[in-house]
């Protein structure tokens, strides 16, 4: 068998990603999850005590809350097809991969199915974080 | 008030438009583009480059997933110089509670409520 | 489009907050430091809060400008407690301040000057 | 009797006398919905879970077919979960006897060999053959959880829901399998989990070539080479290779299953794909429309052979590929 002719016509009939229109999207779609973000937390500012320091949290926590509702009735992924890692890249997309294992494993009961595949998903982004501050902070530490 | 939206709208995009690209162009899964993401992020913070950008941004910076490497890192040094090197592993976890306990607590409740929908 | 009503209702609720009228200080101050947007101050007999934004593209040093400023003012006024905030919830803050000031409201306001923070460190 | 290398003629050819075709909701608003005998509403049907659905699926299918054909006693299936836990669990109140494959969307055509190599014995009996597969839940196998929020490039395919169940005889009205070839285990050194057709385009080019030079024919005695589910990528790629290799096809006369199922409009992406998209296009549009004509047709069901772990493990995709010759 000729791999090599496999290749070379493969890679002619292999359909290019949108590569433009995927951008265009994603910034959008990034670009407004992010603005919706800081109308949240402006609306944190003026009515709660929190200053601009800490009002990040109160404003991830709110977004992940809507991408709960946005993810169990089904309308996440549809979104996501669309605007690629706009969806990703903001902490509704890291919130989305832990709520879509959860409901997804839920057929295989509470302890074993949404417990032990919760993050599935998202244990990559935790392990590498985590991993990675562990060594930033102690070179910083050592440093300085 | 408006300008801070704006800022957030264009700085949020570019860094979503650079996620498409690691996965478009450089071929990589969304899996791996996300976690070069947090681990950038907490190089950022190691720099001490994140703090400004996030005054800079507001929600552009913290809501993309880097800002996730960039609590982490600050929570670990934070702690540190109040206990020394152990600080690092206590105060890990401080900062960035927000994301975690939330995505764990609303995943259960997710899955209490809802039923998988294709 | 549920999402355009959300993002335009919360606009309103946002500017409604009018500002208030500048006091004489707050222009000389503005016109000293051209990368101030909006300032807000109180100054009470002792005490000097200055709580501002900055321009969009300064805001990336915003903690430095606050900590020259709150440097500048010290010297000028040396018998005053200085205090500066570039955190956006001071200016709101200020603007809500009843006078006098009481303690517990200075207190609070403190908290917004990140630069006390570092010296905590 | 063999001929060739790894083709077979069927002196008793295996006749299709009877069929049921079951479908989701997405294949109702394609392009088959008029030939299709039943339609799910959802991808639960009532059940708990995706799994109990797919179960669901074939026990409704075979009973079905069970009540037109009593005597009935193999069933010659397969199912892309685990141990074709569905196609067991949908057995357990059946006297059937499973006999079961795992060549993923190649198993109708393996099926199809099989129950023909067994009717050759020239006992007068029937078999069923059949496969089906469920959307949701072949892709919480193979992929991400259904729900998560993630962007599949314009070559993916989409698993069709449903498939179909047929009862082949020696005797009866209806096509007829002449011929088979089998097909080997072809690592052509793809590895992009969603670009199915490049990589099973080589694995049915390879017996298709074999077909050819085993039973001396060429692409032109035939009225249609059906596909299982290639879908749009790996159809003009098979098309090229032929061509290259020097052989006369006519770009309509390549059918590909996975494509004919949804309409150009549906978000579908590639076209159809899974076990049970080649039974659902043959039982339903073939039977019913296809060899209500004088028709000689190759059918070639490729199956891509990898697993979520395996890929991970050793990023190859191996393919396979069966051939079976339908003549009406």
């Amino acid at each position: 068998m000729n791999n090599k002719l496999f290749h070379t016509v493969a890679e002619k009939h292999n359909p290019p990603r949108p590569l433009l229109k995927n951008c265009v999207m994603s910034f959008i779609f990034g670009g407004v999850i992010c603005a919706f973000g800081q109308c949240i937390s402006l609306f944190y500012l003026y009515f709660f005590d929190f200053s601009e320091e800490t009002v990040g949290d109160p404003t991830v926590a709110t977004l992940i809350l809507i991408t709960m509702l946005l993810t169990g009735f089904g309308v996440y992924d549809k979104i996501a097809q669309i605007a690629g890692a706009g969806t990703m890249v903001p902490v509704t997309g890291f919130g989305n991969a832990v709520i879509a294992s959860a409901i997804e494993h839920k057929s295989e009961g509470y302890v074993l199915g949404v417990g032990g595949n919760i993050f599935k998903l998202a244990g990559s982004v935790i392990l590498f974080g985590v991993f990675a501050s562990f060594v930033i902070a102690l070179i910083k530490l050592i440093l300085t | 008030m408006l300008v801070s939206i704006l800022v957030s709208f264009i700085v949020g995009g570019l860094i979503c438009v650079c996620g498409q690209l690691i996965i478009d162009v450089f071929k990589q899964t969304p899996a791996f583009m996300l976690s070069l993401f947090v681990v950038i992020g907490s190089i950022l913070d190691g720099l001490g480059l994140y703090e400004p950008f996030i005054d800079f941004a507001g929600a552009g910076a913290t809501v993309p997933i880097m800002s996730f490497g960039n609590a982490l890192v600050h929570g670990a040094l934070e702690e540190a110089e109040q206990s020394g090197i152990i600080g690092v592993i206590i105060g890990m976890f401080q900062l960035t509670s927000a994301g975690i306990t939330s995505a764990i607590v609303f995943g259960m409740i997710g899955a209490l409520l809802f039923k998988p929908k294709s | 489009m549920r999402f355009l009503y959300l993002c335009l209702a919360t606009l309103v609720i946002l500017t409604s907050c009018a500002p208030s009228e500048d006091t004489t200080f707050d222009t000389s101050l503005k016109q000293q430091y051209p990368e101030l947007d909006t300032v807000e101050s109180i100054i009470t007999d002792d005490v000097i809060y200055v709580a501002m934004i900055v321009t969009p593209l300064k805001q990336f040093v915003e903690q430095q400008i606050a900590e020259d400023i709150k440097n500048d003012l010290q010297k000028k006024y040396p018998a005053h407690e200085v205090y500066t905030s570039s955190d956006m919830k001071a200016v709101i803050e200020v603007r809500r301040v009843e006078q006098p000031l009481s303690t517990d409201a200075l207190d609070k306001l403190k908290s917004y000057d990140q630069s006390l923070e570092k010296e905590d460190e | 009797m063999n001929i060739g290398t790894r083709s077979f003629q069927f002196h008793t050819p295996a006749v299709i006398i009877d069929q049921h075709t079951i479908a989701g909701p997405l294949e109702k608003q394609g392009n088959l919905t008029a030939e299709i005998d039943q339609f799910i509403p959802d991808l639960y049907d009532d059940e708990k879970t995706y799994e109990l659905c797919y179960t669901k699926l074939i026990r409704q299918t075979v009973n079905i077919l069970m009540s037109r054909h009593p005597l009935t006693t193999y069933l010659f299936t397969g199912d892309l979960i685990n141990q074709s836990t569905p196609t067991h669990y949908g057995l357990m109140e059946t006297l059937l006897v499973p006999v079961t494959f795992d060549h993923a969307c190649a198993t109708f055509g393996l099926s199809l060999q099989s129950a023909a190599f067994m009717l050759q014995q020239g006992q007068k009996q029937t078999v069923m053959v059949g496969t089906m597969s469920h959307f949701a839940a072949v892709e919480k196998q193979f992929r991400f959880p259904n729900e998560y929020g993630q962007q599949k490039p314009p070559s993916s395919q989409t698993t069709v829901t449903g498939g179909g169940f047929c009862i082949l005889a020696t005797e009866g009205e209806g096509p007829k399998i002449t011929y088979a070839t089998l097909g080997r285990v072809i690592n052509a050194g793809f590895k992009d989990p969603y670009n199915m057709g490049e990589a099973m385009a080589p694995a049915c080019f390879d017996t298709l070539l074999c077909h050819f030079q085993d039973c001396q024919v060429t692409p032109a005695d035939y009225d249609y080479i059906i596909t299982g589910d290639l879908g749009a990528v790996g159809q003009a790629i098979l098309f090229d290779l032929l061509v290259h290799e020097g052989y006369q096809v006519n770009r309509e006369q390549l059918i590909d299953a996975g494509c004919e199922i949804f309409k150009d409009h549906q978000p579908v992406m590639s076209g159809g794909s899974g076990a049970g998209c080649l039974s659902l296009f043959l039982l339903s549009h073939g039977i019913k429309h296809l060899f209500k004509q004088s028709l000689k047709v190759l059918v070639i069901a490729t199956g891509a052979l990898h697993s979520p772990v395996a890929l991970l493990q050793t990023p190859i995709i191996p393919t396979i590929a069966h051939l079976v010759v339908i003549e009406s």
